[in-house]
């Protein structure tokens, strides 16, 4: 069994609407035109205009309006590409992720933001910002940036589900790619719990933490370092609020190596960096750094002797033409090779 | 019968100005406003004992409209409005000393004390919202729900003058009209936002023809029965599928913007006096008892104790009730049992665990 | 003289159907119109052949509102747009070159292939603008600036049927009859919002009438003739000193809403090829030169060729400019000189020094 | 000579409305009410409606005006409450922060955002955002956090001066607080240059960074922590974007003492922690994580061996009541007990 990305997040949507009555999707052009990017193809069909909505080009407005929806009881699933939800963002921080704890927990308020986000190809400035930073420094939200078929069905089902706020950061990018899915993943009943990272590839060398298309190049890179006998652990993020750090730790003591330098002195020991993290935004204050802080001030530290390996977005705007842009985010290559730099065995 | 110039109206017909009321319903509507008032002044009390903290905006001088539309809606509508919200919460099912206790920063306030002065909130009450205008697409969004859930029942979107000239508050009348919503969505005019006059901030200051499509009914909101009887009509128009309706109350604030606003720097003294001696809500509603001859003024002053003994009563019962506890920092951040594992707080030893 | 249903206007008076037209004029216009529809079919075949990337939305069939607007302002006007900005950027002062470059990523584009499709800039003209509806709060901030300068100019806030609904084209209304812009807000309506009607998208579609204290003008913009008069009448208006206006262009797109939409499955096909056989702007002024007898349709197939001519080399030169260079990356994110001592790029070594 | 922060900006904007004619005020409550926080106070009186221009509470479409303004050559400096820049940030972030780049360099955007910033007392939660790491991520834009009233003449008269979109994030609780002035500080011609940070104190046993309301309380913990004979050095960021690691670094390094734990191996010592870095956002994906996972991606992280402290916000939407908004927000007696904490001396 295999199913692309678009599909998996159109059988979860499906499947909890039918499920449950007070679901409905909105946003633009999610009805006629079966979504932008098609992800919502034949719900308007089978769920009629009262329950898949499509908005006018008002973000803010319709933000406004689906948490409203969800703090009278519905569950709405706001669509709209990511990249416009700056002019939505005041209503999912402000009144979607802060209104249950000023009401002192009297107002719950389940809605899912749901669209691509960060960067797709070509596209420029104004339409790749990646928010995956900005919404997990959010307390109140919660915030999913899912990778394969599975993740989006089983992570979408769960936020759907989940009385919370929550934003659900797909990849433009990823939306024609399919993947395996097996027969649980097919189930309606497949739900994969918000907050938890998944080790995607086990490895003993060096720990590989990524999120979103990045997971793709992360395992390609670790296929490339197979090959040299390095043995990469890949981690696929998931969740990027709450953030699963200790499945990082574990790893990051798992692949971490000590290396005598001194073999007169038994106990000076040496650790090699062991940690990368990819992320497609923007370098500073980004998921990376969060990653990499919450490691210097945990035990893991200790584990660790040599710089955390950030490997992002450059740190300028999108430019359009593909010879800039490729300069500009990262790619299989770019992890291979900071990887070996990590391990001093740079070529 | 009311004023002739109780109403304007905007692609409506007016409503008619032959009313019916009950004496037991006037009274309790003076009752309500008195109450109303005397709770607004033990906050500005309280706000200047320094035991209320941040922002504090009082509606004094706005009575009738919040206890005018309680007294045209059912309990099951819903309502909606900003940060000058007090008395909305206590007419829709909250109590005077619930505000209080949340101005105090304490657990029998309605947030528990975590939302203070601005947000407050009951079953049919969405707040209390401190960002301007955010809550009028959120009041159409009650309205959404409403209609999808198929309850004949209406929202009252509030917002000020002020807010008025706000993107989405257009984005959400288009919404309401494409879909036909029961949203009443609610201009209190009170003249000014801050500092600045209707006239300066909106290009039209007839916020009731503000809708475009959308028709609209203006209200002299300083005249209680006129409210009531206008709030029924707009209840009537968009639970009967007409749409969404735009309802202006021309009202008038007395005090300042919030409790750091002497409110004499914009506008003159001799108009807030003008406004407190011709105009005034709880006076008018006095005249129209004591001329109809439904209660003499020694009855009303009863109610007038009435009000201040219960008001000065849920003062001390406020100030009676604790503090929150430490733990409560952590809870209402995540709906109970859907929590992350810990929660950090200001340094890394600083950790929650649910 | 033009059609009797040429215009239809809200709160202001009608401009007069009586219109002096040159035929050098009508012949340039009509050369302009052809050479941008050439531009955009060009685009259309480079897109195809996978030389443009991303998002690309093309004017086809809306000729005589890029064409007609320039033929009836003046280079010091200002003029922004959104994303469907290929034509304005060549009329105020850009290359056909310069377009296509940029949308092959090049360094001769106009933004140096740093912008691509959607923003592409003169210095009258502010872009290209990709986030639908913010213009339009931009192009009031260009019009505030000509009247803190006072500069006698007027700018045109460009903006489509979908966007016609952003709250914050509202605020940008109110701001500029606030404070009397010479603004004039211009609704190009093509009639759909991506995959979205009018009517679905916007609970009034007379978008003239919308800007409430503001006056409005409605234009047929598939009449370029009528299109130049309206922008005339327009400029005079705001440039007088009367405030800002609304303009609405009603025209049609042909192609879908981007490359990659086929634009047929929320509308007929009957309804694209009526509009293209009964509406065409180019064939419409092609029949006012033939009756008036300005030029034989000879004459007129010649220009066709020398427009078709003038996009071919544009689009062989453009293929031929050089992709921008690595160190361009860099360049552009601060001004010159006052950038940081060093951006970071994708890992820590790839870090580049000013 | 001495001045308040409030008088500072108040003269730093006069200021510069003399110098340059270009330079016009807008925002809500700018003029007739003299600023809600009575930071422009007189301006209107000085230099009139033309300049000093009262907005619709529309915080959208007024960024978007001043950045129209901006392009078209004028200097807006629009000012409003930070906390609501949310309904303004597709703006400052897509119009303003992205447009020259998007232009190859022909439309420049010199525009400043100034305004209160992050939580005041007992406002609740959705007036207590604090976006210096938000806005901080944006290439294109300058972000600055000033503290004293010199950093705030100096550094606004930068900005105002900067050809590049600067947000300018002051903090409400600062704006009575009066600072000494040097002669030079007083004198129309002074500036600060945007991104460098600046030892306020110095010290050689711990390094303490910090921004806006933070200075004054790592300065007062710095204080208290002299008395024990703890020599803590200071840096005030002033600047989110650039960020002046280097800085930091050369702190670091000064602070680090090396401590040898074996005394029979001399190639076996330890290094101490010893940076601390202090804020008033939410922990996540904030300054401190930043600044954390630049220093260990640096050489300065051998100076390091345990972990850096991060001192935050809590995590948390900003509660009302006192006892609880106490909690949340880090004081001077936190800083000095994580600061001995670092240096094992915990009591
Ligand atoms: C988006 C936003 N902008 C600005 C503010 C600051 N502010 C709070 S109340 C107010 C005035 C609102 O006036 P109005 O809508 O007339 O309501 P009133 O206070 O008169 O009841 C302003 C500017 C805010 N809270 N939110
Ligand atoms: C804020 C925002 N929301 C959504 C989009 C996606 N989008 C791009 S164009 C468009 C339709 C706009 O329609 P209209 O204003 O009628 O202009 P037209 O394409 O017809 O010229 C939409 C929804 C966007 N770019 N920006
Ligand atoms: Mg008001
Ligand atoms: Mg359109």
């Amino acid at each position: 069994n295999s199913m692309n990305v678009r599909d998996a997040l159109n059988v979860a949507m499906e499947e909890e609407m039918l499920r449950d009555e007070s679901v409905f999707v909105m946003g633009e052009e999610v009805a006629r035109y079966n979504g932008a990017y098609k992800v919502t193809k034949g719900l308007l069909d089978k769920f009629g205009e009262k329950r898949v909505v499509d908005t006018p080009i008002t973000e803010m407005g319709f933000a406004g309006l689906a948490v409203g929806a969800a703090l009278a009881g519905l569950r709405p699933l706001r669509v709209h590409d990511v990249n416009f939800a700056m002019q939505a963002i005041d209503h999912i921080v402000n009144s979607a992720g802060k209104t249950y704890y000023m009401s002192g927990g009297n107002v719950p308020c389940p809605v899912v933001f749901r669209g691509p986000n960060g960067a797709a190809s070509g596209v420029a400035a104004q339409h790749s910002q990646d928010y995956a930073a900005w919404y997990g420094s959010i307390p109140g939200l919660k915030v999913v940036s899912p990778w394969s078929a599975e993740d989006c069905k089983g992570l979408l089902k769960s936020a759907i589900r989940d009385p919370n706020p929550v934003v659900f950061l797909e990849n433009e990018m990823m939306y024609g790619v399919t993947f395996p899915m097996s027969a649980e993943a097919m189930s309606d009943s497949f739900l994969i719990p918000i907050g938890k990272a998944k080790v995607e590839r086990e490895g003993s060398d060096v720990t590989i933490v990524a999120h979103s298309k990045m997971v793709t190049h992360s395992l390609e890179a670790a296929e490339i370092l197979a090959k040299e006998g390095i043995k990469a652990e890949v981690i696929n993020l998931r969740s990027i609020r709450p953030l699963d750090i200790d499945t990082i730790k574990a790893s990051v003591k798992k692949t971490n190596r000590q290396v005598s330098l001194d073999p007169h002195c038994s106990s000076h020991s040496y650790h090699l960096s062991r940690l990368l993290i990819v992320e497609g935004g923007f370098p500073a204050f980004g998921v990376g750094s969060e990653i990499c802080a919450q490691i210097v001030e945990s035990e893991a530290f200790d584990y660790l002797d040599a710089p955390v390996e950030r490997i992002t977005g450059a740190d300028v705007p999108t430019p359009y033409a593909k010879i800039l842009e490729d300069m500009a985010f990262p790619d299989t290559p770019l992890i291979v090779k900071v990887a070996k730099r990590a391990l001093y065995r740079a070529n | 019968k009311l004023h002739e110039d109780s109403f304007r109206t905007h692609k409506c017909d007016l409503p008619s100005l032959e009313v019916q009321v009950q004496k037991d319903q006037l009274l309790k509507m003076y009752k309500d406003m008195q109450t109303m008032r005397r709770m607004e002044m033990a906050a500005d009390t309280l706000y200047k004992a320094k035991l209320i903290r941040g922002f504090c905006h009082l509606a004094i001088g706005q009575a009738s409209v919040s206890v005018g539309l309680e007294s045209g809606i059912k309990p099951e509508d819903r309502v909606i409005t900003a940060y000058r919200c007090h008395p909305f919460a206590v007419m829709r099912g909250g109590t005077v000393k619930g505000v209080l206790a949340e101005l105090l920063g304490r657990q029998d306030g309605m947030s528990h004390g975590k939302g203070g002065s601005m947000h407050i909130f009951t079953p049919s009450f969405f707040g209390g919202n401190g960002i301007v205008g955010a809550q009028v697409p959120i009041g159409a969004g009650l309205a959404f729900a409403q209609k999808y859930l198929g309850h004949k029942t209406a929202t009252f979107a509030m917002y000020g003058d002020g807010a008025s000239n706000q993107g989405q508050v257009f984005e959400a009348f288009n919404m309401a009209k494409l879909w036909d919503l029961p949203c009443v969505f609610v201009c209190e005019n009170n003249k000014y936002g801050m500092g600045t006059s209707a006239e300066r901030s909106s290009s039209n200051t007839e916020y009731f023809t503000r809708g475009d499509k959308i028709p609209g009914i203006q209200v002299n909101g300083m005249d209680i029965i006129a409210s009531k009887h206008a709030v029924e009509f707009a209840r009537n128009w968009v639970v009967e599928g007409n749409g969404p309706l735009l309802m202006e109350f021309v009202t008038y604030r007395y005090g300042g913007h919030s409790m750091s606003d002497p409110g004499t720097t914009y506008r003159t003294r001799e108009e807030v006096q003008r406004m407190r001696s011709t105009q005034d809500p709880i006076r008018g509603l006095q005249r129209y008892i004591e001329d109809w001859g439904l209660a003499t003024e020694q009855e009303l002053k009863q109610l007038d104790k009435k009000a201040k003994a219960e008001v000065d009563e849920a003062v001390e019962e406020a100030k009676q009730s604790p503090e929150p506890l430490p733990k409560d920092l952590w809870t209402d951040i995540y709906y109970k049992n859907t929590e992350p594992p810990s929660m950090r707080g200001r340094e890394r030893e600083e950790v929650h665990y649910y």
